[in-house]
């Protein structure tokens, strides 16, 4: 299955959820958000939201900024 | 005496706010939020790098610091207003700086899309400080569309020319008296974030100057104090600038007697 | 960090130096001089009036204090060397600011005889802080004769207008390392200390500023800090000023993905 | 006997010395200096140094200055 | 050589555009556009006072000039429009200054009202000098609505204080090349003239300066002068500045041979 | 109208003395001179160079021209003596501009050495115009020993950066009124020359701008534009800056009759 | 009959029309615009406009402006 | 016989005066000015000076200056 994180496209396991993602990586979740296909995931529903083929996933955080 | 600066409500101690960004190594960050005494910081947004694993500036923030996210790479009222959901779904509040920006070379905001972009987030519940270039009229506009401050430029941004559109942002310090002006943008020098604040700005922000200082810990310090002088000498209502000498010692000789 | 200031082997903490004329009541000179946490203070002489029993001003000053007398109404050498003499003979100490001014419209220090007095004092013994216009040439004679330090004017005394002898006391500063660079007279606002002290200043010397302000005790506080700031900025090396804007948060969006 | 102190004229008793002068007059004699005909008269020698006749007598002591 | 203005395909040789308010006496104005060498004189319209017979302005105008209205008075789009239509009627060309001022204290002309009356009245085919806060946005969308050359203010009118406005005039100087830029407003003395044309403005247009000098007539040379001189250096590429000194003479001595 | 710059009972037009050194081709030099309108022309002297046949400079200088003979490479008094005799004897006139440096790093005239030298010439006879910083009692010294006119720096030598001694310049022109004020040395632009004929100066020298401007020629006519431009706007007495905006068209509007 | 006149009720004859009340008054024609009831009256116009009772009529002529 | 002109020694033809001398020598004489010895000599005096062994000279003239 297909889908495209931050620009690139990367091949998943079928039926995997926001978290079981995100787990897949290694990242730290302080302060990150999901847009899903342009919109936003909230946190509490990252279990139960299950990436689709052709996904267009934005995984965002804070960085420094002026 | 009692002399805080309140936006929206929340009632602050420290008038310099702080950018993060351009720091050469972020654990100077830590301690350099420390020297400044700001209570709210600024941060941005942007994908995670999924092939490094890099720091999470939050983890450089204590968490009593208001966290004021920058909407910067906005191109317009659209761009910002879905940059500043995604920050407050993150989770760290609803302070947002709307910071549109039309053009590459100068990085000037622009004013009318910034408008649009502050009524409807005002609207949904953020606290919003729109930076802007100084203009009575997009002044009075941020204020009745809900702004909880204005943030005028001092000069180009990261130039460190300091307070150049003084003019105008002596008539934004006259004018509005509904919200707090915080001068932001150009500051380079203790100095002139002393002169603003000497001119009645409520607060600064400043990035650069900091973080590209040799020493970015000390200048925050002085950067801190100088903010307190240009606010203490604004109460203390200073003396007058004078064209003609003025003895400040009796020139009244006891010699020729 | 030990950033001390030298003159005449005296170490100080402060590197802001206080006059004590002009103030419109002698109550609030001691509150000041606590406020304005400075370590000298200037003070002149003047024949006593025996018609009425006016207050001593010493008693507003606390003993730990060094005095500056200054020469002010001496209009050659001879007059500032006689009064430097009395000073010393009153028995506090034997600081003294030469001051010599041979005009009473711009109340300007005249160079060549301030160089013969401090030649004369420093010889006796002396420590010699003479006031100036700020001329290298001057500097350098003044050195050669034994001043502790040299104080040029950066505006007209009393002018509160800043420091706009910038040009040549920038090349004091460059130049003159033996003894340290005291901007005297004119500096009205705490952005202007502060821009002394970044252009590497070693002090500053203000009264009318602080004497005439509203508030003497709140604007020596607020000088006090910005002097502070102005230090630490010249030791934390600022970033320059630069023509163009420059990003302070990444723009690189992830909005056009 | 009259001196000048401070610019007037002043008759006084023969045969005082300064401090005695100086007791006559209600003045806070910290930092005060005495000079007598342009020569300053030390702290020490005020009892030893009696006023003549048509002494021109300087009593200073500081004042605010800058 | 060609050097000319070119407004809306009219060439021009002089850069001075001259405003005729507040003149004292009238009859000085016939000669301070002689001196002035201006091509282009601003008027605005007024109600008759039937009452007293008052000197026609355009008696003092000579035919050769173009007429440049001035809409002062109005306080939004339509207003502005209205006064141009009438104006136009009078029979003495389309040219027009959109001056669209909704603060009577600082006198700024609003530029979002500016934009709307010069979209409305380029299209009607008059030819639309609008007078503006400097601001880029504002003015790219100026010149997109038919503007024919863009006005922006030096600093507050009637000042005297020259080119304030500098970082944001530079700017448009840069960035807008389709239409002339000529700076309007504050410019007081023939030296801030010659700056804003060194800087690479297209032209001034000056008021108070000459209307309220004491002697407009000379004045009024000597701003013709200074403007040519500008240009003048614009055109010869001024030398840089140093922030060190450089001989002119050459220092290598024949005496110490 | 009669205004004319009197040196020495020279009456001369021109109040624009012209430097040639840095000239990059010397046959710039004659049109350039032409352009410049100057009347009084500097130049120094130096050992021939017996190996290559150069440029006479005095070839490239019209007959009616004033030459003014720096004393350039002149380190004290005696130094410059020597050179203004030797100048006398090349046979083209009595004028010298004394110079006198003892540092080669700012270039700043000594004004001890200056005086004295002045002292010298003015009593063979010699036309002597100092080069000094500009200090009150300096100016009087040279005044009193015989000097035709003072010339005090704007700025430091060849560094464009404008009439920075501002402060002491004024007092300059306040002050002395026996000899004329030329400024010499910084001046970089046109309207950094009218800025100093309209504080009043009585003429200006100028070089390094000139010589080393793209195009000489040009710029040269522009100094001469703005010198007359800042003059007539001193004999016009200007209008004053004014902190707050000033209508110049009627406001009270026929549209909301 | 009563118009307004730049803000000023006034009587006049009946059946004037513009060209005919402006030539009762004395008013240099140069630069000057007509409008009645916020309408521009073009010059050509003048002689066949006639004044009706209650006619708000605007005289307005150029003055000095910067 | 030698000389040092403008600080090089030359060797040159014995009775010579500093007219001839300068006749060997391919210069633009106008605003020329000879020193010898740190002694100006005038132009009129050219022609009866001779140079002696040993004599410093010094042939200076105009150059753009400030």
């Amino acid at each position: 299955m297909q889908i495209t994180v931050n620009g690139n496209n990367t091949g998943i396991e079928p039926k995997m959820n926001i978290r079981q993602y995100l787990g897949t990586r290694q990242i730290d979740l302080a302060g990150v958000v999901v847009e899903i296909n342009q919109k936003i995931i909230k946190k509490q529903e990252w279990e139960i939201t299950e990436l689709k083929d052709g996904d267009i996933v934005e995984l965002i955080s804070f960085v420094g900024g002026g | 005496m009692e002399d805080q600066l309140v936006i929206a409500n929340k009632k602050l101690k420290s008038r310099f706010l702080l950018g993060t960004g351009k720091f050469k190594h972020k654990d100077e960050l830590k301690m350099t939020i420390h020297a400044s005494e700001a209570e709210i910081v600024t941060v941005a947004l942007r994908r995670i790098d999924l092939d490094k694993n890099s720091d999470n500036i939050l983890s450089y923030i204590p968490d009593n610091i208001i966290l004021l996210t920058n909407t910067s790479g906005a191109r317009n009222a659209d761009e910002a207003v879905r940059i500043a959901r995604i920050a407050r779904e993150a989770g760290y509040g609803n302070w947002v700086k709307i910071e549109v920006i039309n053009d590459s070379k100068y990085l000037l905001p622009d004013n009318a899309e910034t408008i649009k972009a502050t009524q409807i987030l005002a609207a949904e519940g953020f606290v919003v400080l729109p930076y802007m270039q100084p203009d009575l009229y997009a002044a009075r506009a941020l204020v009745e569309v809900g702004a909880a401050a204005i943030m005028p430029l001092g000069s180009l941004i990261g130039s460190n020319q300091g307070v150049k559109m003084e003019t105008m942002i002596e008539i934004l310090i006259n004018e509005i008296k509904m919200v707090p002006i915080i001068v932001d943008a150009g500051i380079g020098r203790p100095s002139q974030a002393a002169y603003a604040m000497e001119m009645g700005a409520d607060a600064v922000l400043i990035n650069t100057a900091v973080a590209t200082a040799d020493n970015p810990v000390l200048i925050a310090e002085a950067f801190a104090k100088s903010i307190m002088a240009g606010r203490l000498a604004y109460l203390a209502k200073m003396a007058n600038v004078k064209t003609e000498a003025e003895a400040s010692s009796p020139l009244t000789g006891f010699l020729r007697a």
